[in-house]
């Protein structure tokens, strides 16, 4: 069998690969994968660019993008994940002290200044930002933004250090079934950056490297198939969540109902997609999260046929 | 000293292990912190057992003292004889102690990057950068405890016509090894606590690092808090082994 | 400052004459070296900090000879024999040795700082083997001369003992052997017997002479009891206070080997007082 | 010593510095990784001097500072009577060995949730949870360093009647100082890496490691790396201060 | 194990008698001091290890008298002294003060090992004045007492140094001088003059005894100068090697103040004499 290097973060946004892995897609291509784990978007982009793995589960694309820059074609993705409030993702969560229910009521809150915690990295640190300033709120004055490390998230807002938090899934689900904590708005990205009804923001992706494909374009023509049986399978059979268990940073209480992005291969974005995905990314421009434009389409590539 | 008042004495440890539990149940108790967040201690000795018997604690357990024993080995085996080169000469050791200083204070998470790119993601990378950091806290107590050696046990050899070889092996070798211990000592506990940290945040499929942040990503407050006194206890238990090893070598000290 | 090599190389062919008969080469060598003299000091200079140890101090010390130095607490004594064995750096001047360099030299030296001289990680015993070792003597010959110098030492030790568990009178004796075991060229001693009760003093001023006897070492040794230092030497070098000069050389010539009588002897008297009237002249500063 | 000579005396950590920098260019120059990965020591320094000279740098490095000094003093300042107080009596010192020896062995990284949950996100959580870590260590070292003390002196002031706690402050605390200062040196060092990791994993606007991890976000190598360079030269400067003091006070070392 | 407090207390008020006209307090008290004894030792153990020190030893030191203490190397005096200061444990019997415990009685020690003894982070001036900061005398009345001691002493020695820039005799003497500078009640002395030169040790003699004679302190002094210990001596303690006893309590009654003339005097000849034909007798392996 052909061999491909995956690096893999535990995360659910990964599940294609352990769908694919566990209900044995790439053995049926032919393909034997080597997970490599690696905790987070710099680890797996260096890894990329220095060659010990061919392609990477799960990377933000914004990270992803900015590799490219400095080396064109490092990840290429095959996939990308949209998430918006039907899919949820990144998402606000308030103390129940509070009393709201929207980050628009925030600005009837009396409490000068908000703690405000959010996902750590500047990326999820504007995603924050971009939420509050929506609602009219002003950093330093209205609210302080502290940015924390995933795994104490859970902790820092049960204990009620802070009001709000910009969290992520399984986090949220986590933490909004433990204690006096309210789901206030979902798909952050996508309201509040994107500003579409119905938009998706394609935050992360599945990504090869393009030297790998050019070696072997076949090989990677059958881990996209693989790819493309999981994210299928992933839509239509609540029993590919199995595969969250054990793999993935997931509760086995919450892996039935946990929210998952919405996984999408490149064959099956529309035009309007591909617009969306372009604000994203011009907007990490624009916040120098990317160091230059990028045209959206150039590092996307449909492998399946 | 009779029998019974041996075993009270050899049963000093335990006080240190019943005064933290006592106060964690303290704390528990009186609720400082939520008890969600903080669980009772019997629950995490409960969770420590289960883990322990049915063996995925005890898994990861051993995969962090292998890890562990083999970098704290090689930054021993390296670091000695360097430090004691080194300390051996005032002028050499300051002409590097920048280099020695300044990686003693970057944290190994900020070099897991450097060894990821250079030695790839597997054990390797974390030995090595587990063997380095600890290394460094080895070689820097030997060499102080060379610079701090008494100089007249240093002519005496020099006028025997011991050469530099013989000095350093026969002279500033003794001389340092109350310091070397505690050097070994502080590396040792480095060591755990690097090899934790790189399977924190370097992926691992195993490792107390690795359950450590699961069971903190996963919500399970008392396997998290197993994870850490299992780690705690290693420490201690390499401390101990690494005091019962000086005991029975370094019976001069103080004298 | 690193010591000084010897300077004029000891002439192994004849030294060639030149056209007038001369022999600069020889001439040179005994302006260094008078006849017998094994190490020559000259125009040695020696201060800690602000204090001025010697300035300008010369002296010759006679091969094959013991000479014993006798002056005043603090005058420089210790200074004086740590320089010439290479322990402590001096400021000017030089220290020459015939013959041989400082380094091909085979000296030992018995520390005043007894305690802090052995290895306390090393029994008795392995500290008495251990200069033979690092001569690389083989281990059968080493047990061999260890034994017969602790047979002819006959002294109650227990020479498996750390340092640490030994009195400090038994701490001085190891010191000695240790020194005495390696046969050096040329030996140093500060204060040998100040720890030694009576008995043990006679034994080893005993020994020390046995074995100049035999071997006709060099030997510098430093006291404070006039009795050992006249008893042993065949000069005695009295010091000043510092700035230190040399206060007297005086020889004693008394016939070898000497005895407990030998104290007795009128000229021992005469030695012993002229060396305390001259002590107690340039030592004293009241 | 003349004019020259001492000055190249004093320049000895130069040497360190260059060779440091000689070794990384070789490293880059040689391509032994991916120079996107690592950046030439030049670009390194560039971004260094930039960062200094714009402020952003500049104001990080000066937080961290901040919070290391305040979390180095408040570890030394109880560490050091309390290690000279357990280190006076070998049974005491057996009894909390355990706790010492856990917590040291025990990541930092791993205990702060706990802080976080006790104290909050704040600068206090930071400067607690890092004062905790050095102080462990500094209070180990100097415990040892009471331990190993020279028996005659202890008797020499217990003869002169010196009470129990004389005998700590003039004796066992001077006795102990040289190994006290290789506690804080080791201490000084630990602190800085606690901090930054905490500026790195703890919420963070500021300091060295928030820059550090933002750097690696955005995958901004020579920034990254400048700030590496930046936190490995404090810890220097850090030890170096202290070596410095030491000189001072510590005389008679050796001797 | 911790030192005995004294065991029978000091008669203050008259004891009272019993019916009979006997007086058991004062029986028991004479049982264990006999008039002017200070220390009572009674069926001391001491071994290390396998080696036995003392077995079942008794001694009484009396109040008010120099006691010299000579013995072979390695025969146990300074393990005596030191049980006796309290600063080794022993094995078994009975260690008792007359008057006051251990705890209230003011001793100094001069050590034979004087390098480590001081304390080198202070200056030689510094080592002098701590006994009596320790003693908490005001800073003023400290330095006119150091002030006193040090011109008495009249040595020319540099007391702002570091103990670590002397000489081993400067080291000496300054352990002397912080020893008798609190003005003891019980002096313990071992080895005091060994590295000390001639005419120190003269110096160091007489200020003993004058000291003795101002102040009636109580000495025990280790010496292996048999000179030495006869001059300063009202009682010399002969001890034998190991297990040891005591071989001689031999008293020289001499006049004070003692002077170089001493020496001389027949008394002093026969004593000195004496002392030495029981050490070689008791001491001697050979
Ligand atoms: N490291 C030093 N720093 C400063 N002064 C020193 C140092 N070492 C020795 N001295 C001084 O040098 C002088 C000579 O010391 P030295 O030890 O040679 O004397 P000595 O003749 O051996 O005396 P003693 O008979 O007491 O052993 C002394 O006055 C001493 O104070
Ligand atoms: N810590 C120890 N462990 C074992 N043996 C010891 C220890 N200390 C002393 N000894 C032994 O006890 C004996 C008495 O020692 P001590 O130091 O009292 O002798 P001393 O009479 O003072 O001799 P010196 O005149 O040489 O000073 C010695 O034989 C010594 O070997
Ligand atoms: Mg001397
Ligand atoms: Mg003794």
């Amino acid at each position: 069998a052909d061999l491909v290097r995956v690096g893999s973060f535990p995360v659910a946004s990964s599940l294609p690969y352990y769908v694919a892995k566990d209900r044995g897609y790439f053995a049926e291509q032919g393909i034997e994968t080597e997970e490599v784990r690696l905790m987070g978007g710099p680890a797996l982009l260096s890894a990329l660019i220095s060659g010990q793995i061919d392609a990477a589960a799960n990377l933000v694309t914004l990270e992803g993008m900015n590799g490219n820059l400095l080396r064109a074609g490092v990840a290429t993705y095959i996939a990308i994940n949209g998430q918006n409030t039907e899919y949820p993702m990144e998402q606000y969560v308030a103390h129940g002290r509070l009393g709201i229910e929207t980050l628009e009521e925030l600005v009837n809150v009396d409490k000068r200044p908000l703690r405000v915690m959010s996902a750590p990295g500047p990326a999820n640190m504007a995603v924050a930002r971009a939420g509050l300033s929506a609602v009219g709120l002003t950093e330093g004055q209205d609210y302080i933004l502290n940015e924390l490390a995933m795994n104490l998230h859970v902790e820092a807002m049960l204990a009620g250090t802070f009001d709000l938090g910009m969290t992520l899934e399984p986090n949220a689900t986590v933490m909004l079934g433990r204690g006096n904590l309210v789901a206030i708005e979902s798909g952050i990205i996508a309201n509040r950056v994107i500003q579409r009804e119905g938009a998706q923001a394609w935050a992360a992706g599945a990504a090869l490297n393009q030297a790998f494909i050019d070696a072997n374009p076949d090989v990677a023509r059958r881990f996209a198939l693989a790819w493309s049986k999981a994210v299928d399978d992933i839509a239509n059979d609540p029993g590919a969540r199995e595969s969250l268990k054990g793999n993935t940073f997931t509760p086995d209480d919450i892996a039935a109902t946990v929210p998952l992005p919405k996984f999408t291969m490149i064959k099956d974005l529309d035009d309007q997609d591909l617009a969306d995905f372009q604000t994203f990314l011009d907007w990490g421009t624009e916040l120098g999260l990317m160091r230059q434009n990028v045209a959206a389409s150039t590092f996307l590539k449909d492998l399946e046929n | 000293m009779n029998a019974i008042e041996r075993s009270i004495q050899s049963a000093k440890p335990l006080w240190g292990v019943l005064g933290l539990l006592a106060v964690w149940w303290l704390v528990w108790k009186i609720k400082v912190a939520d008890p969600v967040l903080l669980p009772s201690p019997q629950a995490t000795m409960f969770s420590l057992w289960s883990g322990m018997t049915d063996g995925s604690l005890w898994h990861d357990f051993v995969a962090t003292v292998r890890l562990t024993t083999v970098s704290f080995l090689l930054a021993a085996v390296i670091a000695i004889p360097l430090g004691i080169f080194l300390g051996s000469s005032v002028p050499l050791y300051r002409s590097v102690e920048f280099i020695i200083d300044f990686f003693r204070s970057t944290p190994a998470s900020a070099l897991f990057p450097l060894f990821l790119v250079l030695f790839g993601t597997g054990d390797l990378s974390k030995i090595l950068v587990t063997a380095f950091g600890a290394g460094l806290v080895i070689l820097f107590n030997v060499a102080y405890g060379v610079m701090n050696a008494r100089q007249t046990r240093l002519l005496a050899a020099k006028v025997m016509g011991a050469n530099k070889l013989q000095t350093l092996r026969d002279v500033m070798f003794w001389e340092s090894l109350p310091q070397t211990f505690i050097g070994l000592r502080n590396g040792i506990s480095l060591a755990l606590v690097i090899v934790i940290v790189a399977e924190m945040f370097i992926g691992s499929t195993e490792g107390l690092g690795h359950r450590l942040v699961e069971a903190q990503m996963l919500f399970r407050m008392p396997e998290m808090y197993a994870a850490i006194f299992a780690a705690g206890a290693l420490g201690y238990g390499l401390n101990w082994s690494s005091v019962m090893i000086e005991k029975r070598i370094v019976h001069w000290g103080g004298k | 400052m690193a010591l000084k090599l010897a300077k004029p190389e000891p002439p192994m062919a004849p030294p060639p004459e030149d056209s007038r008969g001369r022999n600069p080469e020889l001439e040179e060598r005994l302006r260094w070296f008078p006849p017998n003299t094994h190490i020559t000091i000259r125009g040695l200079d020696k201060a800690f900090g602000d204090t001025t140890i010697y300035e300008g101090f010369d002296l010759n010390i006679p091969r094959g000879k013991i000479t014993s130095v006798f002056g005043p607490n603090g005058c420089g004594k210790s200074t004086l024999i740590n320089m010439i064995s290479g322990l402590i750096p001096y400021d000017g001047g030089e220290i020459l040795f015939d013959g041989k360099s400082l380094s091909e030299t085979h000296i030992s030296y018995v520390f005043q700082n007894y305690r802090e001289a052995l290895f306390p990680w090393m029994r008795a015993i392995d500290n008495i083997h251990y200069p033979l070792k690092l001569m690389g003597v083989p281990a059968a010959e080493r047990k061999r001369r260890v034994d017969a110098l602790i047979e002819s030492f006959d002294v109650p030790i227990d020479f498996n003992a750390y340092p640490y568990q030994l009195s400090g009178g038994q701490m001085q004796t190891i010191c000695i052997m240790r020194a005495l075991v390696v046969d050096p060229e040329v030996l140093f001693l500060d204060e040998p017997f100040s720890a030694l009760d009576y008995e043990m003093t006679l034994l080893m001023r005993d020994r020390l002479q046995k074995i100049f006897q035999e071997r006709g070492t060099t030997m510098m040794m430093v006291s404070h009891n006039l009795e050992d230092a006249v008893w042993l030497a065949d000069h005695i070098l009295l010091l000043t206070r510092k700035p230190t000069r040399i206060a007297d050389m005086v020889a004693f010539e008394a016939d070898r080997p000497r005895t407990a009588t030998t104290v007795s002897d009128p000229e021992f008297v005469r030695v012993q007082k002229h060396c305390l009237e001259i002590f107690l002249k340039e030592a004293s500063v009241r």
